[in-house]
């Protein structure tokens, strides 16, 4: 399990450089390329884990679903559609940040000390690995947000809120090695009907304001 | 018969698709579904009554009802029961004029019974991570019946609500799992650690720490759903955006089955604690936030259904302070709180529905003479605005009461007197912004009259029920009230 | 009982003898250290007498208000009388005189007068009573705060004349403490702004920008016009009695069985060492424009208040 | 009326019931504080009574002038729970509730008379009335006896809730902290005030509206209402009467309420004894009796109406015009105004009142020769003025501003939010664990 946990740890700080690159990405497609990577990161660790548990307990857990699941949503299917998406609206390309990169890189390690110190209030997480992955995992769902917040196009958004997602995952997996099964498969399929709505929103955006710059929806204020 | 509950709606909403063109024949389905509804979960609620709670052994007994969900199940269906036959009334309506084409009409009554699926599952798992996936699936649901009209502001709204919304609950998911976690630390057993039954069985176990990190996500996320300032955001646009019967059920039963998960988790976390200080201080905080926001708000807003929205923050406000003081008193004033709020706010929000169809407009400024036009539309709201700013004698009166009264007693004075400050500036907001909507005569001429049979009496229903209730409790619903609240207190 | 009605009719016909008798004490003071002759000291009995026997001029647009009003106004400050017991040894009755009651009592008699100066529909009516009521109201108070303190100041804490009473027979030469002596002060501004004296009000003149009392009185003639005068100084040797029994406290703690004529002339002593500083005042100063009035309704309320603070707040 | 009222005093109830509730010891200086801080209001209010001429809206002042008194009695109450004294509370709460059932009294009499010179003389301003008392004697009656109760003169009702309010803030000043002392002296000083205001005002009202000559026609061809009417101001005249002459009978029905409240009997030690003749209400060591005081009051009567008849038998009366300085037909022109009659108690509270003088004239042929004038005054309500309005302005203000400022209507301000929440949360978090 030690050495399991060590590469895990390897892993998860993937994850987390991942999701740094993707706050760091200006472009949608490039968003759209670290997600990628990361989604297929932690379909990595649902395999490592399924691996494990057919070489130690020789029985197959639940959890090798989780990474078909993962690797048929978001590594294929979600990003494709996205980019679907992406390119039917997206007439030009144009900036897309309220804060500019090196300032969110710093404040995403802030963010990251900020859990840590936070975790470190958890005496049980200070045994084993757990501390760092709940650290690297709940950054990764805060920069998720951070991510949100910085982006003004729908897309953007999407993919904000799918990050935060897979750091739920990693935070399960990593701490729990999955959910159980009816929950995961819940959530998969909230999941996916979520991105779908946002897709098809996206488009009625698109359709009734002739662009998908959620920072100028402000109809509704006060 | 727990599963006629998750049955019923769920074929509703496919049997829609089969009517080709027929709309007495929806109507026909949507009210005998909502009404069958209520009968099983009456039936339900006499067998909680009589055995304290139902267990279902499937799916490794996922489905369970106490008192405590029992009852948020009761005013569940109650309220969509009266919603969707008021819905009849305003959907023929909004079809003859063309506002809605058949599909469209089709499309609603599926999506509100799924709406209402979603919002029943929530109530009566008692797998915390499956209530998780129907909170997030009453969202999803719900979005596109936000966005119904179709126009700039429905949509912004809508899209506003999902992403919000969904943040939101992605963060109480990480508390959901930081949960598991914990009792997946000290209990190992799998499915059954998600199991709040069990987990509040075995509280004690589990890593406080860890409970309390959790909690906090679980509040920020479902918090979110209830619309607890500052997550409260997306509540008013939603509301203000979707069609009536749909903002009434949004802030007369979502805001609860979200307010319910809170407190189901806040219970485990109070037993482990072994008291309410953690979770009570954060409970009273963003309580008194959402009321002072919500004050500040309807003090100087121009469109009535956005002041409707921002009093329904203001009541998940008082019912998660009263849920934080978390005295006997204080839980079961928040508890009869729940019920009289959504009674009272799909009342308005309906009669605000009537409203906007009559007058064709959601600014105050250009309302005048309701009582004339709309005898007893106009006076159901003028009544029900009293009622919702807690003036005697219907119900709300009673709950805000017991709940001053139980901050008080708590000796929480800045609380209580910071409350009472609120309220009386959301009084002072209400009277000033819409009395005059009543009186006067209309800027032009939109016909005496009632829209049409049904709503009135709907209206009249509900301003009964909540007149009743203000002045005698009747004793099943007392039974039921106590018995949750010992839940909660776990005594 | 009996003995009780007894002491009360003496000290009414006490009262009723010695009431204008404080008028013609105060004139003749005046006169004399003005070095004028003046009138004689009894001239007040005269005239009343002589108005008793008037025939009276009433005006037609008066109603049974003014008719009602002398009596009203006379009889209650006789009433107030009952209730204020002219010598400390007199109490023995069921329900012993309560200062409120006294003060309300005077507010009685005031409320007639004022409508029955009304009731004329002369001007000079509506100008004395608007004037007599302003002046009252601005007194008030300061009148309270001095109750409530001597009230305190006795063991039994309560405003009944009895315990008021019995403060100052028990403190002696402790009258002088500074507490007592500031309400003095205060008690002898509001008898003067009561009894409608100069610096208030100028019971000699009948000139329009000056006259308070006299204008209210100014249609009455005959017996009412008598019961008014008389009225008047019945009730300021009231206000008179309780200063000289509350602050003058000497042979207050007589025994009883010197019987009824010792005590009475004692009584009539202090009266007039207070008469006497009323007239030197009366002398000695000029009367106030009627809107600097309130400035000394508000030294009397800083006397009173003071007064108060000095005795409990400071003090114990 | 009649109904509103006693809904005022229901709602007064409700708020001890809660107070007693809340806390097993109720805190005393923030309710005496609001209790004076009503009575303040209501004095400032009773100087407004004078300035109005409108009888109805007067009216209305003078009830907030009451529930001020009424207020003070239960701050009073509650404070002395605080200290401890249970007998003192339960008679300042007597006094409160007994107050407000005799406001509700004469208060209803006062409107309905009120009400019936309006119908009467179709006008409610003061400067119109005059010489009513001779148009519709009974109204004038009745209205008179209000009058007396509201301005607390023996022996009516008014009296002796007032008198019990008086005892007990003197008992409250005597148990009281001292802070508390100076602040009850100073209430007690503002309700003397507010009594004495209230005569100056009852005053103006009846000498105004029913002495003298008429002003208008309105009044000069006034006729006594109808006999229902007459009859309603009747019955709530004897209570007046009735209520001042017996008020231990409603002390004793009041008994089970304070016993609620205060779970203390006042009835028994306010009463000394209770033989029906004097029925004296007596409170530690004074007591007053205003039957016994009514019967001594007409036996002097008596004795001096014979005393005159024997002395001075034989008095012609006659009647003959006011005296008008020698001019000819002094006419009801030149009789006092209301505005003229509180004129110094505007110029006395100038500071408070602010008051505000316009004086038009119409010349004639010559400068000197004025064909006509016109002399309005107004006053501003200084509570209203510098209190309320800024508090409500700065409070709107506030609102408008912070509106768009929350609620921007950019999402990403709203997810800012729930970001900022969390992370103050992890901080509480971090506090309350480390």
């Amino acid at each position: 399990m030690e050495e399991i946990a060590k590469i895990l740890n390897i892993i998860s700080i993937c994850i987390l450089i991942s999701t740094f690159s993707l706050v760091a990405s200006k472009r949608i497609l490039s968003y759209l390329n670290a997600f990628r990577i990361q989604s297929i990161l932690l379909a990595a660790v649902a395999a490592i884990y399924s691996v494990y548990y057919l070489v130690a307990e020789g029985k197959l857990e639940g959890i090798i679903i989780i990474f078909f699941m993962t690797v048929a949503l978001k590594v294929i299917y979600i990003p494709k559609m996205l980019k679907k998406i992406s390119l039917r609206v997206e007439y030009k390309v144009e900036k897309d940040f309220f804060i500019n990169i090196p300032i969110s890189i710093i404040i995403c390690c802030g963010l990251v000390v900020l859990t840590w110190f936070t975790v470190s209030k958890i005496p049980l997480m200070n045994n084993g690995y757990n501390g760092i992955f709940l650290v690297q995992s709940v950054s990764v769902i805060l920069m998720g947000l951070f991510f949100m917040i910085s982006r003004k196009k729908a897309i953007g958004q999407i993919i904000g809120l799918l990050v935060i997602e897979n750091g739920t995952f990693l935070t399960a997996m990593l701490l729990t090695s999955g959910m159980p099964m009816i929950v995961e498969f819940g959530i998969f399929f909230d999941l996916l009907t979520a991105v779908l709505i946002l897709g098809i929103f996206v488009f009625r955006i698109n359709e009734t304001f002739e662009h998908i710059d959620i920072n100028k929806l402000r109809n509704l204020r006060g | 018969m727990l599963f006629l509950l998750l049955l019923i709606p769920l074929a509703a909403s496919l049997l829609f698709w089969t009517v080709k063109s027929n709309r007495k024949v929806i109507n026909i389905i949507n009210i005998s579904g909502t009404s069958a509804l209520f009968a099983v979960s009456l039936f339900i609620l006499k067998e909680v009554l009589e055995h304290g709670k139902i267990t279902s052994n499937a799916l490794g007994g996922i489905f369970y009802i106490d008192a405590f969900n029992g009852l948020i199940l009761f005013t569940t269906t109650l309220v969509t029961l009266l919603v969707s036959i008021y819905s009849t009334g305003y959907m023929n309506t909004e079809y003859d004029r063309n506002i809605v084409n058949h599909s469209s009409f089709r499309l609603y009554y599926s999506l509100l019974h799924l709406f209402i699926f979603t919002m029943i599952l929530t109530t009566i798992t008692q797998n915390i991570g499956l209530m998780w996936i129907s909170i997030e699936a009453t969202t999803l649901a719900s979005a596109f019946l936000v966005g119904f009209y179709n126009n700039k502001k429905s949509i912004e709204a809508a899209w506003k609500y999902i992403i919000i919304c969904s943040v939101g609950i992605a963060f109480a998911l990480l508390g959901i799992v930081l949960l598991y976690y914990s009792a997946f630390n000290s209990l190992g057993n799998t499915l059954q650690c998600l199991n709040w039954q069990f987990l509040n069985d075995n509280a004690g176990t589990l890593h406080a720490n860890v409970l309390k990190i959790a909690f906090i996500f679980v509040v920020i996320g479902f918090g979110t759903k209830v619309g607890l300032a500052p997550m409260h955001t997306w509540l008013p646009d939603a509301h203000s955006q979707a069609p009536s019967p749909i903002s009434a059920l949004l802030s007369g039963v979502l805001l609860n089955t979200a307010m319910y998960g809170i407190i189901r988790v806040m219970t485990i976390v109070n037993k482990n604690a072994g008291n309410s200080l953690f979770t009570g201080r954060l409970m009273i905080i963003l309580g008194l936030l959402s009321v002072g926001f919500a004050a500040i708000f309807i003090l100087v807003q121009k469109d009535f259904k956005r002041i409707l929205a921002y009093s329904s923050i203001e009541h998940m406000g008082i019912i998660a302070l009263g849920f934080g003081i978390s005295s006997a008193l204080s839980i079961f004033a928040s508890l009869f709180h729940i019920i009289n709020h959504s009674l009272t706010k799909s009342m308005l929000f309906a009669a605000s529905g009537n409203v906007y169809l009559k007058y064709d407009t959601k600014k105050i400024s250009k309302i005048n003479g309701i009582i004339k036009v709309m005898p007893v539309t106009g006076t159901v709201f003028l009544l029900g605005l009293f009622a919702i700013t807690g003036m005697p004698p219907f119900s709300i009166f009673t709950s805000e009461l017991g709940i001053t009264i139980a901050a008080f007693k708590e000796a929480k004075y800045l609380a209580a007197g910071l409350l009472l400050l609120f309220l009386t500036l959301i009084f002072a907001g209400f009277t000033s912004q819409m009395l005059g909507m009543f009186f006067g005569k209309p800027h032009k001429d939109h016909g005496i009259g009632e829209l049409n049979r049904i709503t009135p009496v709907v209206l009249l229903i509900i301003l009964a029920i909540i007149a009743v209730t203000g002045l005698y409790l009747p004793p099943f619903l007392e039974k039921l009230i106590n018995s949750a609240r010992d839940i909660i207190l776990q005594v | 009982m009996p003995g009780t009605f007894l002491n009360i009719m003496l000290q009414l016909i006490v009262v009723l003898i010695a009431a204008p008798l404080v008028n013609g004490i105060i004139r003749k003071i005046k006169s004399t250290i003005q070095h004028r002759k003046g009138l004689p000291v009894l001239q007040m009995y005269f005239d009343l007498f002589k108005l008793f026997r008037k025939d009276m001029v009433i005006s037609e647009n008066a109603s049974w208000i003014f008719t009602a009003s002398p009596y009203i106004f006379f009889v209650s400050v006789l009433t107030a009388f009952i209730f204020v017991p002219v010598v400390p040894q007199f109490f023995s009755f069921g329900f012993t005189g309560d200062a409120i009651l006294v003060v309300y009592l005077l507010a009685l008699g005031r409320f007639f007068l004022t409508l029955a100066a009304l009731d004329t529909g002369s001007t000079f009516g509506g100008m004395g009573s608007s004037r007599e009521l302003m002046i009252s109201s601005l007194i008030e108070p300061s009148l309270i705060i001095i109750i409530f303190t001597l009230g305190l100041s006795s063991e039994a804490v309560s405003t009944s004349f009895q315990s008021i009473y019995s403060v100052a027979g028990s403190l002696g030469t402790g009258i002088l403490s500074p507490v007592y002596l500031l309400l003095f002060a205060a008690i002898f501004i509001v008898i003067i702004a009561e009894t409608s004296r100069i610096p208030v009000d100028d019971p000699a003149t009948h000139l329009e920008l000056t006259m308070v009392h006299e204008a209210m009185i100014l249609e009455y003639s005959g017996r009412y016009l008598a019961l008014m005068e008389y009225g008047a100084s019945l009730k300021q040797l009231l206000l008179i009695t309780i200063a000289a029994n509350v602050f003058l406290p000497f042979g207050g703690n007589l025994v009883p069985e010197l019987g009824f004529l010792i005590p009475v002339l004692i009584y009539l002593a202090k009266v007039l060492i207070i008469t006497v500083m009323i007239a030197l005042i009366e002398i000695n100063t000029v009367k106030l424009r009627l809107f600097s009035v309130p400035n000394l309704a508000a030294i009397a309320f800083i006397l009173a208040l003071i007064g108060f603070m000095s005795g409990y707040l400071f003090g114990r | 009326m009649q109904k509103k009222l006693s809904e005022k005093q229901q709602e007064i109830l409700d708020f001890v019931n809660s107070q007693v509730e809340a806390k097993g010891y109720p805190p005393s200086v923030r309710e005496i504080c609001s209790a004076v801080g009503f009575k303040s209001t209501s004095t400032v209010h009773s100087y407004l009574e004078k300035l109005e001429k409108n009888i109805k809206r007067l009216l209305a002042y003078s009830s907030i002038e009451n529930m001020g008194i009424i207020f003070i009695g239960i701050g009073l109450s509650i404070s002395a729970a605080s200290y401890g004294y249970l007998l003192i509370s339960a008679l300042s709460i007597t006094a409160a509730l007994f107050h407000a059932f005799n406001h509700s009294i004469f208060k209803g009499l006062l409107f309905l008379g009120a009400g019936s010179i309006h119908y009467a003389a179709g006008t409610k301003d003061s400067e119109k009335l005059g010489g009513l008392i001779k148009k519709m004697p009974l109204t004038a009656i009745f209205f008179l006896t209000g009058s007396m109760s509201i301005c607390a003169l023996p022996p009516f009702n008014g009296f002796v809730s007032e008198w019990l309010t008086y005892q007990a803030m003197l008992l409250n000043i005597a148990a009281a902290g001292n802070l508390m002392k100076l602040v009850i002296l100073i209430s007690g000083a503002l309700l003397a005030l507010a009594g004495a205001l209230a005569i100056y005002t009852f005053v103006k009202v009846y000498g105004i509206s029913f002495l003298a000559l008429p002003r208008s026609e309105h009044s000069a061809n006034a006729v006594e209402v109808n006999k229902p009417m007459l009859s309603a101001m009747g019955i709530l005249s004897a209570a007046c009467v009735f209520l001042g002459l017996f008020p231990m009978l409603f002390i004793k029905l009041l008994e089970p309420v304070i016993h609620e409240l205060g779970n203390t009997s006042i009835a028994n030690e306010v009463s000394g004894f209770s033989s029906f003749l004097t029925y004296p209400l007596k409170v530690n060591n004074t007591s007053i009796s205003p039957l016994v005081l009514l019967l001594l009051a007409f036996l002097l009567f008596a004795v001096l109406l014979m005393a005159l008849l024997i002395l001075f038998p034989k008095m012609k009366i006659r009647k003959y015009g006011t005296w008008d300085c020698g001019f000819e037909s002094l006419d009801s022109k030149m009789q006092y105004s209301a505005t003229g009659f509180s004129k110094p108690a505007r110029i006395v509270f100038r500071s408070m009142l602010k008051p505000q003088r316009e004086l038009e004239v119409l010349e004639g042929k010559k400068p000197y020769f004025i064909s006509a004038a016109k002399y309005t005054v107004s006053t501003i309500s200084i509570f209203e003025k510098y209190f309320y309005d800024p508090v409500i302005k700065t409070i709107m203000n506030f609102a408008r501003k912070t509106r768009f400022i929350i609620q921007t209507g950019s999402i990403h301000t709203y997810l800012l939010y729930i970001f900022i929440t969390i992370l103050l949360m992890f901080v509480y978090f971090a506090i309350s664990a480390g």
